[in-house]
């Protein structure tokens, strides 16, 4: 069986290139996009922790990833409706160059 | 309730499923190489050239006026004349072509050449078939091809080549009674002359111009 | 003769030609090309029998040139399309061009395995046999999306948007109405459901789910939805020849275009499998006095009946309009198919409560029709006789 | 069932799929189309779910497929369409790119260097263990039913939050 180590230094850098693809790309759907990935990242933490840990059969890990994954699917559908609404007003996706607070 | 139109459109094309197999005639389609509709009088396709008798090229109605040539919108006829003359039906000598072609991959069907043809020469066929495998060659059809005679024409558009022959007939008839008048003034006058009288002329002159019309 | 095929699997596994290393891999072999030999050649006839029907259904006779009664058509249709030129356009995208019927292909052939075809004819025999069907199939969608954004065509692209708000829309129905099932079953093993069905009331009467309220209910749901999940008409807006040429896939041709084609083919079999499995008792008979006729054989028969109920509505039924179709969805569809997880849950407990049969069919059956008869009035079309001001 | 404990090596499978999840990530952060960014996602769900599988958690990778393939990228390709997002025409990275870099690769850094001096066990306690759906079922009814109440009012919020945000405003024009 391949270690612990090994999955959480997988989930350690896909967190990592989540993080980076949400700080620095332009494109909101793209920072959206890096945040869903922070969100894999820490499903895997939760998954192999509860598969390593001392009780398997007690579903605490999979449990929270199956309500993470509820709510990341939510979060997902509300941030790409604002998305939508900021198109609408700015004309643009791109989060430099929405900086205006006055609607 | 909802879904009731569909289930009577289900059990409409149920009974035609079912009828297709046991009524014959509800069957709208023909088989088509094997079995053919027949075509309508008044079908047309593509001009052909009209000639009377035997001999193709001999009979051939056109006298290469190129009124057809010139009239045509997408110019798909092209016309060159001969220069010797041949007797036409009524036995006056007329020109004939020496190329009559038609490119029918051009031509549109639209039948202005054989409304203008004063001379009942062109017509529309209804053959269809004209699928080639050489798209320049094989479409540009020339007089031989597009020669066909006139119990051809007879059998497919009857009524409109009945009217045609009929007209044709009393125009031959007039020529002959022409002819004949011609031939009787010119006995007369040749009698006329024999007796020395000079007014019988004009008879045969106003004989003339009234055949003539 | 019931368990023909996999007594022949057996047999083919005990040569000694094989070495036991490789016997696991021999058996999955075994277990994979009948699925990848059999519904392919079901795909061919079905297409010479879909036009076959359609034709006869308009008043003609369909296709009958190719072999005896045209029976042969798709192999005529096979090589013309293997011999054509495989067009990219200029401005594809290649990569995702050449990798969209990939995409479409790969995952329906997967969820072929999860179906019970016969009494322990199952080729992985999952817990969560359901969730895997619709979890691969949603891959089908992605790949309708890959296809048309590739080819760089506003109609594909149209077609695609079209078929995926489509798809959306009525996965919603399709899982619900499966869920039903699913719960009262009390399992996701698609091999459970259908040995729960079986078995027979007073003798005859099969206990499959469409015998119940909220199975019938569940099974025309259902059924509706699998013509929109596979773009069956009159759903096949997303391919509608007359509006946007061929939707997704215009710009395919050839090969590709002939893999979209068995694409679709392939997941209407699957997806039709899988309601076998689910409302029509699987690969149980039909009567009591049947069950000597072997198992796959009554899947396959089912199968062959709805295919010729999906032909016949094909033939019989105008497309829908996008609207129509978004407000059928979500206006009628869904509320029905929620509805329809109450009165499950009712049926239920009604049953476990020592309700007499007729007294539970009769408080079901209402409220399900009552529902529909309320939801559906907002679709009805008013038909009045038109009157014209001066053409009379 | 196999007695004998496993080698605690790094088998060839983790390795493909993990490089493949982590390619797709760096390619659905970096690429410069964004629908190829979304199908590149895919990728990372795909080889997610997959170690999902291998983790013996059947449930949860076959709901991650379903959920962010079928689901998320999905909705991100209908966000891209519909904003006319496609093909990026000026530069892909924001003006604070190079502070954004620095800031992940010091997490990145620290986790790793954090992952390395912990003292963890190798290898499961016990070597096979599924989580059959009817125990997920039986828990979530059970032990996690307020949770999944919650849930799930979360997501109709969710559903009825989206499309009031995303309906044109008919007020402004």
């Amino acid at each position: 069986m391949t270690p612990l180590h090994a999955y959480l230094l997988l989930a350690a850098l896909l967190f990592s290139v989540g993080l980076a693809g949400a700080l620095i790309r332009r494109s909101a759907i793209l920072v959206l996009v890096g945040i869903e990935l922070m969100l894999n990242a820490a499903n895997l933490n939760f998954i192999a922790f509860w598969r390593y840990g001392p009780h398997p059969e007690a579903l605490g890990g999979v449990m929270f990833v199956v309500f993470s994954i509820a709510i990341a699917a939510a979060e997902a559908a509300v941030g790409l409706a604002l998305i939508l609404a900021i198109y609408r007003h700015y004309k643009t996706t791109e989060v430099d160059e929405v900086e205006g607070m006055k609607g | 309730m909802l879904g009731k139109g569909i289930i009577k459109g289900m059990a409409e094309t149920a009974r035609n499923f079912i009828g297709s197999y046991t009524d014959e005639s509800r069957l709208t389609t023909v088989e088509y190489p094997e079995e053919r509709l027949p075509q309508h009088e008044n079908a047309r396709q593509f001009p052909f050239l009209v000639y009377d008798g035997e001999a193709p090229m001999a009979g051939l109605r056109c006298v290469a006026c190129q009124i057809c040539e010139k009239e045509c919108p997408p110019k798909c006829i092209y016309i060159v004349k001969d220069k010797a003359k041949k007797p036409d039906f009524v036995g006056k000598a007329q020109f004939q072509p020496a190329t009559f072609d038609i490119d029918i991959s051009v031509c549109m069907s639209c039948q202005i050449c054989v409304e203008v043809c004063p001379f009942d020469a062109i017509k529309m066929d209804t053959e269809f078939e004209l699928s080639h495998h050489d798209r320049f060659g094989a479409l540009l059809l020339d007089k031989h091809q597009l020669a066909k005679s006139n119990d051809y024409y007879r059998r497919i558009h009857p009524s409109e080549a009945g009217a045609i022959d009929q007209r044709r007939e009393e125009e031959v008839k007039k020529a002959e009674e022409k002819a004949k008048a011609a031939a009787a003034a010119a006995a007369a006058k040749a009698a006329a002359a024999k007796e020395g009288a000079g007014t019988s002329g004009d008879a045969g002159a106003a004989d003339a111009k009234g055949t003539s019309t | 003769m019931d368990q023909l095929f996999v007594n022949l699997k057996h047999w083919i596994l005990s040569w000694s030609l094989w070495p036991d290393a490789l016997k696991p891999l021999v058996s999955a072999m075994l277990t994979i090309a009948p699925i990848l030999v059999v519904f392919p050649l079901m795909f061919a006839l079905m297409t010479v029998i879909e036009r076959k029907g359609l034709g006869r259904i308009q008043n003609r006779l369909g296709p009958n040139r190719v072999g005896p009664y045209g029976i042969l058509q798709f192999a005529a249709d096979g090589l013309k399309m293997l011999t054509k030129e495989d067009i990219v356009p200029r401005a594809a995208d290649r990569v995702l061009h050449f990798l969209a019927p990939v995409v479409l292909i790969v995952p329906i052939m997967l969820s072929f395995s999860v179906i019970p075809y016969g009494r322990k004819m199952v080729p992985v025999d999952l817990d969560a046999g359901i969730l895997f069907f619709f979890a691969v199939g949603s891959a089908t969608e992605l790949s309708i999306f890959m296809a048309g954004w590739s080819s760089h065509n506003k109609y594909a692209l149209l077609g695609a948007m079209r078929s995926m708000a489509q798809m959306i829309s009525y996965e919603m129905p399709l899982i619900i109405s499966s869920l039903t099932v699913v719960m009262l079953a009390g399992t996701l093993s698609l091999v459970q459901i259908v040995e729960q069905q079986g078995g027979y009331l007073w003798g005859w009467l099969p206990q499959w789910n469409l015998f119940t309220p909220w199975g019938l209910a569940g099974f025309l749901l259902f059924f509706v939805a699998t013509l929109a999940e596979s773009n069956r008409s009159p759903f096949d807006l997303p391919e509608a020849e007359s509006e946007i040429i061929a939707g997704y896939f215009v710009e395919y041709s050839g090969f590709k275009f002939a893999l979209f084609f068995l694409g679709e083919y392939l997941g209407l079999f699957a997806i039709s499998g899988l309601g076998i499995s689910l409302f029509l008792g699987g690969w149980n008979a039909p009567l009591g006095i049947l069950t000597w006729l072997p198992s796959w054989f009554w899947f396959f028969a089912k199968l062959a009946v709805l295919l010729a109920v999906f032909i016949w509505i094909r033939g019989t039924l105008p497309r829908l309009r996008a609207d129509q179709l978004m407000n059928f969805a979500w206006k009628f569809m869904l509320p029905m198919t929620l509805l329809n997880v109450v009165v499950a849950a009712g049926w239920h407990y009604s049953g476990v409560a020592g309700w007499n049969l007729i007294l539970r069919w009769v408080v079901c059956g209402g409220v399900i029709l009552v529902a529909y008869q309320q939801l559906g009035r907002s679709f009805e079309t008013k038909v009045t006789k038109r009157t014209y001001r001066y053409a009379e | 069932m196999q007695p004998i404990p496993e080698p605690t090596t790094i088998g060839p499978v983790f390795l493909v799929l993990s490089f493949v999840t982590l390619a797709g990530a760096v390619a659905a952060m970096s690429l410069r189309n964004l629908v190829h960014c979304v199908l590149c996602l895919v990728v990372t769900f795909g080889g997610l779910s997959a170690l999902y599988l291998r983790l013996d958690a059947e449930f949860v990778g076959l709901a991650q497929i379903f959920v962010y393939v079928g689901a998320v990228a999905i909705l991100i390709v209908f966000a891209i369409l519909l904003t006319r997002s496609g093909e990026v025409l000026g530069g892909v990275f924001s003006t604070g790119w190079l502070a954004g870099l620095t800031v992940a690769a010091l997490v990145a850094v620290t986790l790793v260097v954090a992952i390395g001096r912990t003292d963890l066990r190798a290898a499961p306690e016990s070597a096979v263990v599924k989580a059959p759906v009817r125990q997920v079922g039986d828990a979530l009814m059970k032990e996690y039913v307020v949770p999944l109440e919650v849930t799930a009012l979360l997501l109709t919020g969710a559903l009825i939050g989206a499309a009031i945000l995303a309906m044109p405003d008919r007020r402004s024009k």
